[in-house]
């Protein structure tokens, strides 16, 4: 294991602290408990949005928060969902009154520590509404089951219900926007190779030269299932098509388009993919209206890419442009 | 013999070696299944353990196991640190402040713990979770306690089916936690919780013995 | 070798053709001759900017090209310049009769395909100005050697130079500005793995596991010298310490922090090497006034990192500061 | 025997050959000590003068040479491009309009090629480049047309005095082009540019012979 860190148990805490350096224009770091707050939170009268989740994902969280999305970000150890003491009081840091969303990616852990601290903030006289987001399509969704991961979607419920927490939606309408965003996204990733959890010290699985992981979440997790390496065109092929199908996209939709690198991959190679993608969406009489493409949400230096596919409205649509400054994300402003 | 704090303690800071000394194996069981993270986790929540019992010494096996509790929840994460959490919790509630603790009572609070990973989790038996650990355990324990078990016994029975618990989860697939999106792949694999269930069991023999 | 590619030969076009149809509100892609323009190109009477080089260092240059920074950019094969026949066509494209500046990385390749294209231009009737980038610190600077490359320092001159023409600053002044950024950059780099070169199939040098290469450039050349791994800090000191010296920088000096991903490296561990980066500056009574730290300027999937320091007068830093819009890098706008 | 423009159609196809054939080859001699792309930059320039000769077949070997140029010139990219595209445009200026070409003209053309590389890359003797291959070559050349050469001879003296100065780069330290980046490391690889400076000297002899 090769890495530019100095302890694989201080990676989380010497990383926030770079970022909080980085952007202190943006964002305040607590460092213990640890979480990231927006500079000038809590903004009166706004409801407060945060997210949080295992970190190795970057830039989400933290990379998000700044006016027009997250209010706070609460960054848990590598691959492992944050602790209740984070989260209630970042919670309470961002509450101005208004209330407070937590958006949420449906794991287990990142579900029973928020669940938790929402329980805590109520109990403190917060309102919390929580915003689960479950867009992977590689797993299977039934009750008997832990249900369907929140992966790439994430990053559009958070750009698009932050644009509603910004232009001063109630708490009760910032979470619907959410879960709205969440029902009309899917999402479906491919690894080419693993990423190496610092503290682990080895790749999460063993892929051979030619072989593919396909399904694969943010977490160094194996897929859903190996093939032989294809050519870029094919691996995309079968990564939209169940997104498209799931989300039952056809003639004369607008959709999001969005191509996420796993960390380890190149832009230019997301390119290509996107070039596949936008044509076979073409084919098929949907309309991209618009676009995202780069890393976004990562698997530390995983090679791989993800495909969400958004279908808009003209309200996302509207939120989606309104203006967002962030350290990973940013225009209008 | 009864159990008293002196036992609680030596218990918890036999599971803190346990952890430690296990920490690689449990990366490396929740690698294949889940995030390579259960064993790093586990460690770090333990360890935490060991520094809030050595500021506060608790007066009360019921407190020993409720400072536990809380350190576990805010140190753990991830999906262990809520259920760990909410056993330990539960519990150190069956306790209550008894000074000492029968086998009535032991077998009692197995049984809570259990229901309280139950209760969060939502798993059944046979989903291939740390409650395959924890069920027969709660079960083994309260039979235990009903016969003419002791204490030890009762540990000793808790400890032996949480370990054949853990065990009977290697051909199971996945239907709670991470492993679940593995579908079939998860089978062939021993779920790293009730593994470190049962290191934690095993680890109560061992501080009563 | 495992890619999201479809043939090693069509990996520019593919890739460059998707570019253009995610970010159509932005450039127009001219496939033969290979260049990128900015959607309203040329803009009338302002002096045109066009970059270049080989690809592979991808969001660089295309990423760069929209309002408040290049008109134009130019591809070339994957770590090859590009040729005349395409540089030529670029630069007659943005003119609008101000003039074009060519920023060009110090490489031969590039120095002799631009210095063509240019005497074409000029026999064509277009003004043209070339700002050399040669910030790499690695590479010894002489008459007798091929002279410092051009590395991260690229993006800045392209940011500042970009800010200048839009202003409205002579062809002269804009050549001027790039030249003085230039001046006042150093940077130095590392890797910890090598990259592979599509149409090569194999890495382009070994690593040991316990290896890394110090004073790499961006097209997987080696570096200067291996050394055994070491954590973060140690390295961000050794590239630091030629930058920091080579550019006489001392206490009271306001400068601009770039901590550069090669491509492969977690945006988290680039956060590490930044947060001791600026420890070491605050010791050295430095004030860091803008930072920037991502992928901005890579060497495909490579590991690895550079880090770039910019000494800042004001005007600098208000260029800097000036509204950009292009799909990799976005403010005030 | 004089050289005519069917001697220049074949040289440019054979040299085309080489390239393809020894693709992976200058790569893998550009890996160490610059950027693994000289053979994919070589090859594709070649391919592409097969193309031009196909499209308009020339008629002189000036013809050939200032097609070729061109070609190279915008094809090839990197630092390889503009050298060779200068060598081959200096020797088409040096062939003139001439239907054939004999052993002085043929020296003469070479120098020129060579002279065209200095001027545009500015590096000398010794530097580690292709120039490297370029000088021993015309001045062979020049002196098997100064004596009792025909054009054969003359061709075979350059190909060898060329393939001898790229296996005398390898000891070289580079001071032009990528190679100079890695100081004393450049030493014990060959030139990739010489190596195939020295393939399409060879190629000529076999489109003489
Ligand atoms: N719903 C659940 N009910 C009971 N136990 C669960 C549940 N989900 C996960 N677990 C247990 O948690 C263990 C994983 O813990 P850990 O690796 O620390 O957390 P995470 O899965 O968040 O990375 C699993 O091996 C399993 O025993
Ligand atoms: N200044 C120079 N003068 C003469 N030849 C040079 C010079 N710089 C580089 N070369 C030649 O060019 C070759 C490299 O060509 P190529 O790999 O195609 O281009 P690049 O170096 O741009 O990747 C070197 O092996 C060397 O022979
Ligand atoms: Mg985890
Ligand atoms: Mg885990
Ligand atoms: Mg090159
Ligand atoms: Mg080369």
């Amino acid at each position: 294991m090769k890495k530019l860190i100095n302890d694989p148990r201080s990676v989380v805490d010497e990383s926030v602290e770079g970022f909080g350096l980085a952007h202190a224009d943006l964002v305040t770091v607590s460092a213990d408990p640890k979480y990231v707050t927006r500079k000038d939170a809590p903004v009166a009268g706004k409801v407060g949005l945060l997210s949080g989740g295992g970190s190795g994902h970057e830039p989400l969280h933290a990379g998000y928060v700044g006016r027009g999305m997250l209010d706070a970000a609460v960054p848990g150890a590598v691959f492992t969902s944050p602790t209740p003491d984070q989260i209630l009081p970042a919670t309470l840091a961002i509450n101005s009154g208004a209330g407070v969303v937590h958006i949420v990616k449906n794991y287990t852990g990142d579900v029973l520590n928020f669940e938790t601290a929402a329980e805590l903030a109520q109990a403190e006289g917060v309102e919390v509404r929580t915003v689960f987001v479950n867009d992977d399509v590689a797993v299977e969704d039934s009750l008997y089951t832990a249900g369907r991961r929140g992966v790439g979607g994430t990053v559009l419920v958070e750009k698009i219900a932050g644009a509603a927490a910004e232009r001063g939606d109630s708490l009760d309408a910032v979470a619907a926007i959410g879960d709205r965003v969440n029902s009309n996204v899917r999402t479906m990733g491919v690894a080419l190779s693993a990423c190496t959890v610092p503290h682990a010290g080895t790749p999460s699985f063993e892929l051979a030269d030619n072989e593919i992981e396909i399904g694969i979440g943010i977490h160094g997790e194996p897929g859903r299932h190996k093939i032989p390496m294809e050519n870029a065109d094919g691996i995309t092929d079968r990564l939209l098509e169940p997104v498209l199908s799931d989300l039952g996209i056809s003639s004369g939709d607008k959709v999001l388009l969005f191509v996420n690198g796993m960390g380890g991959t190149p832009l230019s190679e997301l390119y290509i993919v996107y070039r596949r993608a936008a044509q076979v969406l073409a084919e098929r009489g949907a309309t991209v209206e618009r676009s995202l493409v780069g890393n976004y949400i990562t698997a530390l230096e995983m090679q791989g890419c993800s495909i969400s596919v958004l279908r808009l409205d003209d309200e996302m649509t509207q939120l989606w442009d309104a203006p967002v400054h962030t350290a990973a994300l940013r225009w209008g402003v | 013999m009864l159990l008293d704090v002196k036992w609680a303690v030596r218990w918890l800071t036999m599971c803190a070696e346990a952890m430690a000394e296990n920490r690689a194996w449990l990366i490396e069981l929740d690698r294949p299944i889940g995030d390579s993270d259960h064993g790093e986790n586990m460690d770090r929540g333990f360890q935490a353990v060991l520094e809030k019992l050595a500021e506060a010494p608790p007066e009360t096996p019921g407190a020993a196991l409720k400072l536990t509790a809380m350190t576990l929840m805010s140190k753990v994460g991830g999906a262990a640190g809520p259920l760990y959490g909410t056993a330990f919790l539960r519990a150190a509630t069956a306790f209550g402040d008894a000074l000492e603790v029968d086998p009535a009572g032991l077998a009692t609070a197995l049984m809570a713990a259990r229901d309280g990973i139950v209760a969060r989790g939502k798993a059944e038996s046979g989903d291939k979770t740390m409650v395959d650990a924890w069920t027969p355990a709660a079960e083994a324990a309260q039979a235990a306690a009903d016969g003419t078990g002791n204490v030890l016994a009762v540990l000793v029975a808790a400890a032996e089916a949480a370990e054949a618990g853990a065990v009977a989860t290697d051909p199971l697939v996945a239907r709670k936690g991470r492993a679940s999106y593995l579908g079939e792949r998860s089978a062939g694999h021993r779920d790293p919780g009730a593994a470190s269930s049962a290191l934690i069991l095993r680890a109560a023999v061992g501080a009563a013995a």
